[in-house]
């Protein structure tokens, strides 16, 4: 009953749709304030619906209703409650849900907080957003109903992959929803602009806080599933450049480049259309990201052509939105040339650079993850990208960008002194050319260019601190700091930290693989690691087979690491669970395999040093984002029509 | 500083940053960008039972043999040389010392090929002068066969 | 005649080589032609322009 | 450079080469043509097929040959704000979208007897397809919209940005393992070509580069003219 009430909820949610979509937009186009305050209510009331239906589906799993086909290949009794809940949006249907939910709390709060924005362009922004809005659900009503009701109810349900059973990644998709679909507030907000043929320093400002909330939800977003990767895949590995990966690396490249760009086109009234542009193409990152994982072409070209609906309809979907938004662009786009005049040594050419450096890479990422699928289309074979490629083309790229990085805060507006920006930051060059020679002394195993890479990170972390120096001066300049200034600070300095964990661990990881019975001692980076047992125990939901490993430093005991490796009652998937062990300077991580017949054990050993670093950098970046966010001057609350009135 | 320099500038800056990120791409790309492989790379890399793959090199001098429509010969890059199987018809263009790529997968260390394709070089001279070049001797295997 | 029945022949490559050629002279006599014809248009375009705007300056000029 | 920015001298310039041009191209095509077809032997391994080559070849020269003058005059369209830099760019797309179609289709045609097929998607045949999209894309946007200043300046950034195809054309079939074959003519140790075959390529290819010219200064003139018809329009109107 509950189920088919979500059902009804979600056919309602498209009909409002549909009217928010069109009825505002006639409005906005005719000045009848009557249709433009439909779309608020519009909004709020998809909102509202869109959030029963996902409560129905959530009270489904929680009460175990097998009768829909979505929970009972997704989910079991046995289920801990929080892997029920989770379960909502671990599979297609769900999540696409999800999807959507998001969706409608964005417009929803475009409609609540946009109080002061023009009347037309908030019409016109949630009419984009009902849109896109009717697209997503028109998807899930037709080709991936959650509600479907299965002829005759299984006794027990399916469950769900256990590799997906863990608080990391339960709240992963979540986050990275609210960062993608985040973007799509942007790009109402590009296209309404485009529909208004107006951009202007207010529609910038209006722009940046969606921006930074959809860009910090992705840093966290991205952050937890890569370090999901690292404790659960047992790899000892964080990245892998997976195309799933990609495909929500790439518009957070975009999302980066265009909160750099907003800030030009607030400030300086220049790279206006590019601005509109890069909103454009960081939501159709974002769409594609969602085609390339919810249709299936990645497993195979042949597997999406052989069950076309779901990919065929995603894919029209982003062709139609995109493709629009980007006529919309080629026909009103020139307009929007900008005023302002700047050098190319300038902040404006620091940030230009930036935005080219970031839209690039993406291309490349692109490129990179396309290809495979190109030539399996035209039927030239199978090939695979891997992470050589990415890891040679992004990493050169990235290595200019982060120079730039440090000296653009400390270069002024419209015209600036290269010569003396650098030159101020003669101390900041020195500490990296110390942190640089010190790790190519220090380490044995350092090569040049991961003494580099430190030497970078030393860089941007010294500029940093210090161009917060100089702009406060003093003691209490410092607490004086705007927080959007602080923001900035803080993403810069948590990048600079990432790089030097990213550096460190790829460079300096220590790998041992071996077989070992109990009782026997390894060493590893400096610990003396002692075998004791393997207990077999029993979980929730699973049976383990649980090892023990006394990890000693010098005679002193440091801890007890105790991997698992786990069955699941239902599907009999095994699952690595690493124990890992982590401090400043390094992660200490162990998984333990199957056993060999003869009383050993296959163990995998790592050391990964300054892991901990690139988690903590991310998470000083996401804490930027918000900070900057909390700052009144960033949400733009006072009403910013002083330039459109003047123009009148 | 004038527009007009400004957008020298940034013209000149977006070129230069286009190309060093083309480049990097294309040598990042390296073989998924190639056409065939020589036995010599095959032979330094596992390849997948099945795989479907082109080979490339030139059909070995007197390993032809001909049973009807089956063709079998081997094709070598002088240091690496792999059998090949076909049925089929042949390009004009196919013979012993010339250039040849193949598609298909291996089976049983001989590759059956679905496709065979002819590959010419760069040199072009009427029959007499290669006849009076090897006549006098000055044809090398390096410009032509 | 066999030697001219040879020469189209192109040593069996007839129905290669004759439609390189001829594909070629098509295309570019084409091109040619159009261009021709562009240029006459707007010839013929700009001096009615002109006559037409002598004229009615002529009338508002008296 | 500036000198000939001023379309009336530039008007000039074309008027008084057009004659040349033609006349050039005239006497080099029909040499070159009785020459590829009579007076040239045939190939020791290709027969016959090889006299494809001196209209191949030509066309595929100068389809770069033209976009690396378009994407050139895009560049000074972009920077100095040039109009007839820019006319020049518009009128050069036609004419190497032609050439670039008849290099694909006079390669394939070549291609079916000697390699055994009509296409295949390596290196050097891909690369010249995309050439083909570009030229077709450029035109596009210059035409789709009404008012011809917003289109140009769209086309002229692909322009310069598709130019990174040229050289990755030119250098594919060393670069990586191609089906097609490597340069002939252009290289460091000099032409691999024997000198009866060399003679009707480089007279066909005088003759495509003077043909180039020739088209291009008629259409040069057109679209001057035209321009010039919108200018009386609209201040007529």
């Amino acid at each position: 009953m509950i189920a088919e009430f979500g059902h009804f909820a979600l056919t309602l949610a498209l009909a409002v749709a549909v009217v928010q979509s069109t009825l505002p937009l006639i409005g906005a186009a005719r000045g009848d304030a009557g249709l433009m305050a439909l779309a608020p209510a519009g909004a709020m009331a998809q909102f509202g619906l869109v959030a029963l239906a996902f409560g129905a589906l959530m009270h489904a799993y929680i009460v175990s209703d097998f009768s829909l086909a979505a929970v009972a290949q997704n989910s079991h009794t046995a289920k801990p409650m929080l892997y029920k809940i989770a379960g909502t949006w671990g599979n297609h249907e769900g999540s696409m849900l999800l999807w959507a939910l998001i969706l409608a709390l964005y417009g929803a709060a475009v409609a609540a907080f946009g109080g002061n924005l023009r009347d037309t362009l908030k019409a016109r922004v949630i009419a984009v957003q009902g849109a896109i809005g009717f697209g997503i659900l028109a998807f899930i009503l037709f080709t991936s109903n959650p509600f479907a009701r299965l002829e005759s109810a299984p006794f027990d349900g399916q469950s769900l992959n256990p590799l997906l059973q863990d608080p990391g990644l339960a709240f992963h998709p979540p986050l990275l929803y609210l960062g993608y679909v985040g973007l799509s507030t942007t790009f109402s907000f590009a296209v309404a602009a485009l529909i208004e043929g107006k951009v202007d320093a207010a529609w910038a400002r209006w722009v940046r806080p969606w921006t930074l909330a959809a860009w910090g939800f992705l840093t966290a977003g991205i952050t937890l599933g890569s370090w999901w990767a690292y404790y659960e895949l047992g790899w000892g590995g964080w990245w892998f450049w997976d195309p799933v990966e990609n495909a929500s690396f790439m518009p957070w490249l975009a999302a980066t480049a265009l909160l750099h760009s907003a800030i030009v086109a607030e400030k300086r009234d220049a790279l206006k259309a590019w601005t509109v542009f890069l909103a454009i193409v960081a939501f159709a990152l974002s769409l594609l990201g969602t085609f390339l994982v919810r249709s299936g072409v990645l497993t195979s070209v042949h597997a999406f052509a052989s069950d076309p609906t779901r990919g065929v309809y995603i894919l029209l979907f982003l062709v139609v939105t995109v493709g629009a938004a980007f006529v919309l662009f080629a026909w009103r786009g020139p307009t929007l040339a900008g005023t302002g005049r700047f050098d190319p040594v300038s902040r404006e050419g620091a940030l230009l650079i930036n935005n080219f450096g970031l839209t690039v890479a993406a291309a490349s990422i692109l490129l990179g993850t396309l290809y495979p699928l190109f030539l399996d289309v035209l039927g030239a074979g199978k090939v695979s990208v891997g992470a050589p490629y990415f890891q040679r083309v992004f990493i050169p790229m990235m290595v200019p960008m982060l120079l730039i990085m440090a000296v653009a805060p400390m270069l002024s507006w419209r015209s600036a002194n290269a010569g003396r920006a650098v030159a101020s930051l003669k101390w900041a060059g020195v500490i990296a050319f110390a942190v640089g020679f010190g790790v190519w002394l220090s380490i044995d195993r350092a090569s040049a260019l991961a003494s580099f890479g430190m030497a970078l990170a030393a860089w941007v972390f010294a500029a940093t601190v210090y161009e917060l120096a100089t702009r406060s001066r003093t003691w209490r300049g410092l607490l004086r700091q705007p927080r959007v200034s602080w923001g900035m600070t803080l993403a810069h300095a948590g990048i600079a930290i990432a790089v030097a964990g990213m550096t460190a661990s790829s460079a300096w990881k220590v790998e041992d693989i071996r077989v070992m019975k109990p009782g026997e001692t390894t060493e590893i980076s400096g610990y003396q690691i002692t075998f004791t047992n393997v207990v077999d125990l029993r979980g929730p939901n699973y049976t383990a087979m649980r090892g023990t490993f006394e990890v000693r430093s010098g005679g002193a005991a440091v801890t007890t690491l105790q991997p698992e490796k786990r069955i699941y009652d239902v599907g009999r998937m095994p699952t690595t669970e690493a124990a890992i062990r982590p401090t400043v300077l390094g992660d200490l991580y162990a998984v333990i395999g199957d056993p060999d017949g003869q009383g050993g054990y296959v163990v995998r050993l790592y050391f990964n040093p300054l892991v901990a670093w690139m988690w903590t950098g991310a998470l000083i970046m996401v804490l930027g984002a918000g900070l900057s966010l909390s700052d009144r001057r960033a949400r733009a609350t006072r009403p910013l029509d002083a330039s459109a009135q003047a123009a009148a | 500083m004038k527009p007009k320099h400004q957008r020298l500038a940034l013209l000149g800056l977006g070129a230069l940053g286009l190309a060093g990120a083309a480049a990097l791409v294309l040598t990042a790309f390296e073989d998924n960008l190639v056409f065939f492989q020589t036995p010599t790379e095959l032979a330094t890399k596992s390849v997948a039972p099945n795989q479907r793959l082109r080979i490339g090199g030139l059909v070995q001098e007197g390993s032809l043999v001909k049973q009807g429509s089956d063709v079998r010969f081997v094709v070598t890059d002088l240091s690496h040389s792999i059998p090949v199987t076909y049925r089929g018809l042949l390009p004009d263009l196919f013979r012993e010392g010339q250039g040849v790529v193949a598609e298909g997968r291996f089976q049983d260390g001989t590759f059956a090929a679905s496709e065979v394709l002819a590959k010419h070089d760069e040199n072009y001279m009427p029959p007499e002068v290669v006849e009076a070049l090897k006549k006098s001797g000055e044809w090398q295997r390096t410009t032509g066969k | 005649m066999d030697m001219i029945r040879d020469y189209f022949a192109m040593g069996g490559y007839a129905s290669f080589v004759w439609p390189a050629f001829g594909l070629s002279a098509v295309v570019v006599v084409a091109l040619l032609v159009v261009s021709l014809r562009n240029l006459r248009l707007s010839e013929a375009a700009l001096a009615e322009l002109r006559h037409v705007t002598l004229l009615s300056e002529e009338e508002t000029h008296p | 450079m500036h000198r000939f920015a001023n379309p009336t001298r530039f008007v000039a310039l074309v008027r008084a080469v057009q004659p040349w041009a033609a006349g050039i191209a005239l006497v080099t095509l029909a040499a070159g043509l009785w020459f590829s077809l009579i007076a040239s032997p045939a190939d020791y391994q290709q027969g016959e097929t090889v006299r494809i080559m001196y209209v191949h070849v030509p066309a595929a020269w100068m389809a770069m040959f033209c976009y690396s003058s378009m994407a050139g005059a895009s560049a000074v369209t972009l920077v100095w704000r040039h109009a007839v830099a820019h006319v020049v760019a518009r009128a050069t797309a036609p004419i190497g979208a032609s050439f670039t179609f008849l290099a694909l289709a006079t390669g394939s045609l070549w291609g079916k007897p000697m390699w055994g097929t009509w296409w295949v998607w390596d290196a050097r045949l891909t690369s010249v397809l995309i050439l083909l999209f570009l030229y077709l894309g450029y035109m596009a946007i210059e035409n789709a919209f009404d008012d011809r200043a917003r289109g140009s300046r769209a086309a002229a950034i692909l322009a310069i940005v598709g130019a990174v195809n040229v050289p990755i054309i030119k250098f594919s079939v060393d670069w990586w393992n191609t089906l097609h074959q490597p340069a002939s003519v252009v290289r460091l140790d000099g032409p691999a070509i024997h000198p009866s075959m060399l003679t009707p390529l480089v007279l066909m290819a005088v003759g495509y580069t003077a043909l180039y010219l020739w088209i291009l200064a008629l259409r040069v003139r057109a679209d001057i003219n035209m321009s010039k018809v919108r200018a009386l329009t609209l201040r007529g109107a």
